[in-house]
């Protein structure tokens, strides 16, 4: 009893203050959401969407993509003045940057003249040592493959610095000069039309050298750049980006990022045109790996204002699924779009691995790919869209999305759940469930992890595969699981690749036989006819005559059965009606800066908080050119 | 050891058993409770021998997290597998991995505790007493998890060296053995302690029989009460344990448990989905209140200074 | 005097319980754990990256070597830097073992204050049927998983489903004087704490419960009856005192976990930026840093925490001198 | 005579077992007199201790109880049945006691001072200064040297004399009208029990007060009460003056209790006789008389039906017994 009534206490004392409010920051304020956290925020090491979110926002690239032109995507000059000059041959890229962009004030800076630490000028020359700290063998580049072999004498610079066992940052580089203070210029190897893509990475992010000397690995909780926001604060479960109060004069020109307002006339974008960027004075991005946690949080209205759908309540969420429409409630409170990923999900088997892959002996080869094909046509796309992935969007065949550069149609079998014909393909090429070899399907722990696994052994055991021998190879992190697949382990990798940039090159090379493992060719694919035609069209820029190279090169992927593609997501995005931007989450990063909030006036905020309807209440004019937008879209 | 002192000796425990025997059966919840179990058990056997919940693990693609009906009693999951025979499925594992556990972390406390009781006051007692020591100050689940790692990493070698698989599987129960042992083995030393200066011991010692046959032969049998109470508690601290390592990523392997269900289920509950959170809690709320409830009456049955 | 010697001779002993602490996690955190190298290139890596991983990592190095290396950093008390975030793991570890505290420390304390209670009052009255349901409802406290209790009150509490009274998830409270806010402060730490205190309270009152039931027997609570004690004084003057030993030794010896242990579900539940999952992750994640850091730290604290338990079993039991 | 101080009346007093329900004390009736010394005897598990902590209420409940029809009066009050806190005013009051193992009776946790103030304090209306003076007082009344000193020290840094002194003291802080001495020299040296008793003799003279000692030991009996009553199994055997029981025994219990007794006056004692048998389990008490099994005169009438306790008014003794001693 004692303990009821204390809890009750407890409960009514804060009953009347839990709703209290965020005080944390002044001005207008966005609070943003991710599933997952970046670990480390130093440009050469920030691999994950989440950290090129924020090396982005606080750093300058040369380029970035325009914010609303999408489904082709177009760059257009960041740090850069303008587009580069590009030599005939299209080896040697000449780029200037803008005059008088200032780093932020920081210690690093501090120097006798310049006790306060006041932000320097960016010059070329900090460009060219961002791309050659890739280069250092001091430090763990996790982009530097962008590069490699790419810029002449780059490759070379690296290696002097690993047999001298020091780095000389002043050596000349041939390919990657700064011919003055405001002019990049780059010499290729050979042609590398993807290269403009990236220099809007956050790898290739301008860092200056004090920075570095002085903070050296804590870099990555201490950015110094020149972008529109600063980190102010860092750890696991957020991050706080504050407005950089000494950043270059920018205005949103929304017919210049492509505006269209059939497209973007409901998300009330219209109204910024003219801003200052950055226009709120606060970002806090919250790290919610938790589905649960992130969709309540939403819902709440006074707190994160962006977030997904988690799997689990699409079924609540959608009133229809073709197209995807939210429920009447939800589109009261929020702002709903929906968006391809750019990329993919897809399994691959390993082909160096004996038991499914190539095989010496070519019988077993023959008998291998026989399999290989069964497990294909087990497996049920359908049903797994309909599980994992809310029943919404379709698999594509072959490994170029739909919407890429490159893409071609193939006949729809490799994609087609056909139960008798594997069995008829196992039966035809001699397995039977005494030969058949052990399917250990590799995951890394989670819940969902499992019941993917569990799916694969349903299908598999459809066609006749014992269930003992489908087994769960779990592994207790993705790191593990990442280091058995760079190890040749795995008969199998289930995994989703994100594009880099909008080029299926970044795509076909997951197939070319140099880039096997640790590389990301996962499926060490190794056939000399793909690796030719990969070759001969790595240096051709996006043209039919390399889209018919890439369907040459897909359809030799299908006929070897490599594996199991292709699905592109689809991202349900609600945002809450307070906030005016067009989120993405897919190849644009430095997005933070195009944001705004509606501020609502604190008499308001007391009465919708009285309600308990969170900012419903608040968001009136928007409101209706959302409902109005929405059924425009239909 | 004379016959004279063997007869005594087990005089004594008879009447320590039958007295036992006779206080747990008077105890009316204690009783209900050993059924409980007891019922737990029979179907975790009837799991393992084939005879139900053979269809755990098959998809019904257009039952898709349905409420309980006819063909599925408590529903079915998002793959549309059947929750019933899901949590019936699960009583094995937790069986499997309460038995496992309990066993053979009761066994090595029982050795260790022996051994360093035997031996109190020497160097032999000194080492246990320092690794036991060293275990229980590193944090629970920090522990569990490193252990569980280290398990992985030693089976992957194990696999690629000798062949051996399957190591892994048991991961989880190496990693809860190594921390349960250490407090049977902490009260197996205190009573060996106790029963080393009693008279049979010092007899058995005076007539020269040797150590290793005192310390297994007379002092182990005695601290029987001892252990079988610790068993039952490791077997509820495993099954409950599994739950929070399942969770984590570290549970079990290649099956259904109830701490895997649930930790699916802490993505459905906010969905409104609760199938799969309901049954298995009960699942394992059911056996675990029985579990403790018999331990509580085993305890009493067994403790020779409790009269009431 | 005597205490200040007494400790540092304590201290002394325990090196050996350090060192074995060390060893045994070294090799089974640091030897066996999981591999980095991967991960930290990247998906585009080539062999000769990785193998210069490795060695920048110092897996190529002797069990011998590396093991010495790690008592340097127990030493000097310098872990360096954590291998995933590259952050300095003592600036990590002071940044998230004061959130951790704050966090764990509100549902220790009152979980353990409502256990004492809850098992003072049943000790009073024990046999009788207000014994028997405290008793009761110790095993169904006992019996709910802890997992099943965190799922149960952020429903309750924190989501749209239920009151809807507290932020789901985060840790927006000050950590300093200036920002610190009380209410900020409630506001995060009430339903976490209320989980905590759920679940310890079934054990936690068990075991106060058998120590003044103990205590209860004994002849001086016999004759502080027998020269009219009431039950309040008698429980919480003579009882009390009387069995502050086994408490004390609970409570204290728990408190390193608290601090260093923090509690991983909770954390990673709540998403509440502290230790517990710092550690936890970095045990999974191999980064070894850290893991060892947190494991020197809680060995260290642990031996701190026993010797204060022996200073203090000396103030509250004028009995026990020091030896 | 007058009315007495302390009436005990069909007292009952039950266990409840895992063997069943246990009379320790069954149906026991006597009278205590203002400023008498009234000693309580008889063996280990006869129920005296019980008795006496049944007087203040003290026994455990559960397992314990007293019986329905039970009535213990003192001065005309009755206690069986009086709510908690009434009876709580009284003991250490109206009532003391004192515990034969003086160093686990007192809180080893507090000095002997905090638990005499106590005591003091919640009987009498007086602040904690005035309380550390009576307690001092009290000390130095009960033969502690340097008591100022004393009372600041812990229960194990005392001897045992003196800790029983302070037990003692503590007892008689109050001035009550009734102690309850529950065996209070069995557990000090030999040379110590004279000193404590005499003690005791003092402070009663002093005070006025009744004294019920509990002790199996009857020299101490002999010396110091005027009435003994003796108890076997749950009954009372006997009950008489010193000079009765000591000179003219009754029962057959009382005389072989007696026989076993070493007297000192005797130039040597060939050998000890002892009652032979045991004492009957108390789950398994026989019908009639529960000393017949051992006693010599037992006959048919003994083991049929118990035989009753009557009390003389005027010389207030008497014996259960079909075939008293005369």
């Amino acid at each position: 009893m004692r303990l009821i009534t204390f809890v009750g206490i407890v409960l009514s004392i804060f009953l009347t203050v839990s709703c209290g409010e965020r005080k944390t920051a002044k001005g207008k304020v966005y609070w943003h959401s991710e599933d997952g956290a970046p670990t480390k925020l130093d440009p050469i090491e920030s691999a994950t969407t989440y950290a090129n979110r924020i090396t982005t926002a606080v750093y300058d690239t040369l380029y970035e993509y325009k914010y609303l032109k999408r489904h082709p995507y177009e760059l257009k000059p960041n740090l850069a003045a303008n587009m580069p000059e590009i030599s005939e041959d299209g080896l040697v890229y000449t780029i200037k940057i803008k005059e008088g962009v200032k780093f932020i004030d920081d210690a690093c800076f501090k120097t006798k003249e310049n006790p306060k630490g006041k932000g320097r000028e960016v010059v070329a020359a900090d460009f060219v040592y961002s791309l050659k700290r890739h280069f250092d063998p001091k430090n763990s580049s996790q982009g530097s493959w962008l590069w490699r072999g790419r810029i002449v004498g780059l490759d070379d610079w690296g290696k002097a610095a690993r047999e001298a066992g020091t780095t000389d940052y002043a050596a000349k580089i041939k390919g990657l000069q700064a011919t003055d203070k405001y002019t990049i210029q780059i010499t290729l190897t050979e042609p590398y039309p993807q290269i403009l893509y990236t220099f809007a990475m956050g790898f290739a992010s301008v860092v200056p050298q004090e920075a570095v000397e002085k903070y050296g690995k804590q870099l990555t909780t201490n950015p110094v750049g020149s972008g529109p926001f600063m980190l102010k604060s860092f750890n696991k479960t957020k991050a706080v980006l504050v407005k950089n109060p000494t950043y270059r004069k920018e205005v949103f020109d929304i017919h210049y990022e492509g505006y269209d307002e059939e497209k973007h006339g409901f998300t009330g974008i219209k109204a910024l045109h003219g801003k200052t960027l950055p226009i709120v004075d606060t970002v806090i991005i919250s790290f919610m790996k938790q589905d649960v946690a992130r969709w309540n949080s939403l819902n709440k209205g006074n707190e994160i204002q962006f977030g997904t759908i988690p799997k689990d309540q699409i079924d609540n969420a959608l009133m229809s699924k073709k197209p995807p429409k939210v429920i009447e409630k939800l589109a009261k409170k929020f702002h709903f779009d929906y968006e391809r990923e750019s990329g993919f999900v897809f399994s691959v088997f390993n082909m160096t691995d004996p038991a499914f892959g190539y095989s010496d002996d070519p019988k077993r080869n023959e008998m291998n790919k026989a399999l290989r094909k069964a497990i294909r046509k087990a497996f049920d796309w359908q049903g797994r869209i309909d599980v994992f992935y809310a029943g919404i969007g379709e698999p594509f065949v072959g490994i170029i999305p739909p919407g890429i550069s490159g893409y071609s149609e193939f006949p729809k079998d490799s994609i087609t759940r056909d139960v008798e014909g594997a069995k008829k393909l196992l039966k035809d090429a001699g397995w039977t469930a005494e030969n058949l070899p052990v399917f250990e399907y590799p995951n890394a722990a989670s819940t969902t992890a499992t019941q993917f696994f569990e799916q694969v052994r349903g299908w598999l055991e459809e066609i006749g595969y014992p269930r003992k021998k489908i087994k769960q190879k779990e592994f207790a992190t993705f790191g593990d699981l990442n280091k058995s697949m760079k190890e040749r382990k795995n008969i199998i990798n289930s995994y989703g690749w994100g594009l880099d940039y909008p080029d299926a090159e970044n795509v076909m090379q997951l197939f070319y036989g140099p880039n096997a493992s640790p590389g990301s060719n996962a499926s060490n694919f190794d056939h000399p006819e793909y690796n030719e035609l990969f070759e001969k069209a790595k240096p051709m820029p996006d043209s039919e005559e390399r889209t018919k190279l890439y369907k040459r090169m897909t359809e030799i992927l299908l006929e070897e059965c490599v594996g199991m593609f292709g699905f592109s997501r689809t991202r349900l995005k609600l945002w809450n009606k307070n906030t005016i931007m067009y989120p993405t989450r897919e190849i644009l990063s430095n997005v933070f800066k195009y944001v705004d909030v509606i501020k609502k006036d604190k008499k308001k905020k007391k009465n919708t908080k009285a309600d308990g309807n969170g900012n419903a209440g608040d968001a009136n004019n928007s409101g209706d050119a959302g409902q109005k937008n929405t059924e425009n879209k239909e | 050891m004379t016959n004279e002192q063997n007869k005594q000796e087990t005089i004594k425990k008879e009447t320590l058993w039958t007295k036992a025997v006779r206080k747990f059966f008077r105890d009316k919840m204690g009783v209900i409770s050993f059924s409980i179990v007891c019922l737990y058990a029979l179907i975790a056997l009837g799991v393992a021998c084939g005879f139900w919940a053979t269809e755990w693990s098959e998809l019904n693609p257009d039952m898709k997290n349905t409420g309980p009906s006819a063909d599925f009693w408590l529903g079915t999951n998002i793959l549309g597998q059947d929750i019933y025979q899901r949590a019936i499925f699960s009583t094995k594992t937790a069986f499997e991995v309460g038995l496992v556990v309990a066993l053979v972390a009761t066994m090595l406390g029982a050795i260790v505790g022996c051994l360093s009781g035997y031996f109190s006051g020497t160097w032999i007692d000194e080492f246990f007493l320092w690794i036991i020591g060293c275990i229980d100050c590193i944090p629970f689940y920090l522990f569990v998890a490193a252990v569980g790692f280290a398990v992985n990493t030693l089976a992957q070698n194990l696999n690629a060296s000798f062949g051996i698989e399957g190591f892994e599987y048991f991961a989880m129960h190496i990693a809860m053995i190594a921390t349960f042992w250490t407090a049977t083995a902490r009260l197996v030393r205190g009573e060996v302690i106790k029963i080393k200066h009693l008279e049979f011991v010092e007899a058995a010692h005076a007539i020269g029989v040797p150590g290793p046959k005192i310390i297994f032969k007379h002092i182990l049998p005695n601290t029987f009460h001892i252990l079988l109470v610790q068993a039952t508690i490791a077997f509820v601290s495993a099954i409950k344990s599994e739950v929070i390592l399942s969770y984590l990523g570290l549970g079990v392997k290649n099956t259904v448990s109830w701490g895997k269900m649930i930790a699916e289920a802490t993505q459905e509950v906010p969905a409104g989905i609760y199938s799969n959170f309901f049954a298995a809690s009960a699942f394992l709320f059911v056996l675990v209140m029985a579990f403790n409830i018999f331990a509580d009456a085993l305890q009493d049955a067994l403790d020779p200074k409790k009269v009431s | 005097m005597d205490t200040l010697r007494y400790t540092l001779r304590k201290l002394l002993y325990s090196v050996p319980l350090i060192l074995g602490v060390t060893l045994l996690s070294f090799t089974l955190m640091v030897y066996f754990g999981p591999d980095m190298a991967y991960e930290k290139l990247g998906k585009n890596a080539t062999e000769e990256d990785i193998e210069r991983e490795r060695e920048k990592l110092g897996y190529n190095k002797p069990f011998v070597v590396r093991y010495g290396n790690f008592l340097t950093s127990v030493l000097t008390f310098d872990f360096g830097e954590s291998f995933s975030t590259n952050q300095r793991v003592m600036d990590m570890f002071a940044e998230t073992i004061p959130v951790s505290i704050m966090v764990a420390l509100p549902g220790f304390i009152l979980g353990n204050l409502i256990s004492i209670i809850f098992g003072l009052w049943a000790a009073y009255h024990r046999g009788q049927r207000l014994d028997k349901t405290i008793m009761a409802g110790a095993v169904v406290g006992m019996s709910i998983s802890f997992l099943i209790v965190v799922i149960v009150f952020q429903l309750l509490l924190c989501s749209d489903y239920g009151l809807n009274m507290f932020p789901t998830t985060g840790w927006e409270v000050g950590m300093n004087l200036e920002e610190f806010n009380i209410l900020d402060y409630f506001e995060y730490v009430t339903v976490p704490a209320i989980c905590t205190i759920f679940v310890s309270v079934g054990y936690n009152t068990r075991f106060y419960r058998a120590v003044f039931v103990e205590e209860l027997t004994r002849d001086h609570v016999r004759t502080a009856k027998a020269f009219g004690c009431g039950p309040v004084r008698l429980l919480f003057k003579h009882v009390l005192k009387n069995s502050l030993i086994p408490i004390l030794t609970r409570i204290i010896l728990s408190l390193p976990f608290v601090i260093i242990g923090g509690s991983i579900i909770i954390e990673s539940y709540f998403g509440i930026p502290g230790v517990g999952s710092v550690v936890y992750d970095a045990i999974v994640n191999g980064d070894q840093p850290i893991t060892k850091a947190a494991v020197v730290c809680t060995a260290i604290l642990y031996v701190f925490f026993l010797t204060l338990t022996d200073i203090l079993y000396q103030v509250v039991d004028p009995r026990i001198s020091l030896k | 005579m007058t009315t007495p101080l302390l009436s005990v009346k069909d007292l009952v007093i039950e266990f409840n077992t895992e063997h069943g329900l246990i009379r320790a004390v069954d149906r026991i009736s006597f009278d205590i007199f203002e400023g008498e010394t009234v000693g309580l005897v008889g063996e280990s598990g006869c129920g005296k201790s019980i008795t006496s902590l049944s007087i203040l209420g003290l026994i455990p409940s559960p397992p314990g109880r007293i019986g329905a029809e039970s009535s213990i009066k003192y001065q005309g009050k009755e206690l069986v049945g009086l709510p908690e806190e009434q009876l709580r005013l009284m003991r250490g009051h109206d009532i003391s006691m004192i515990f034969q193992e003086p160093m686990t009776a007192l809180n080893p946790v507090f000095t002997v001072g905090n638990q005499m103030m106590e005591v003091i304090m919640r009987h009498k209306k007086v602040n904690k200064k005035e309380a550390l003076k009576m307690a001092v007082k009290m000390l130095e009344d009960v033969g502690i040297p340097a008591p100022e000193k004393r009372v600041h020290n812990y229960p194990h840094q005392l001897s045992g004399g003196m800790r029983q002194r302070v037990m003692i003291a503590m007892a008689l802080s109050c001035n009550p009208h009734l102690l309850l001495a529950d065996e209070p020299t069995t557990a000090l040296d030999v040379t110590i029990q004279a000193q404590v008793m005499d003690l005791m003799g003092d402070m009663q003279k002093k005070q006025n007060m009744a004294v019920i000692l509990v002790t199996h030991d009857l020299g101490v009996v002999a010396e110091f009460c005027q009435r003994v009553i003796v108890m076997y199994c749950g009954h009372i055997a006997e009950v008489g003056t010193v000079d009765q029981i000591f000179n003219r025994p009754q029962h057959p219990y009382t005389k072989g209790l007696l026989a076993s007794v070493p007297r000192v006056l005797e130039e040597k004692v060939e050998f000890l006789p002892t009652i032979s048998g045991t004492v009957p389990d108390l789950g398994n008490l026989p019908k009639g008389c529960r000393f017949a099994d051992r006693c010599e005169r037992a006959t048919e009438e003994c083991n049929a039906k118990p035989p009753q306790l009557t009390i003389d008014e005027k010389t207030q003794a008497g014996v259960a017994c079909y075939h008293p001693y005369k």
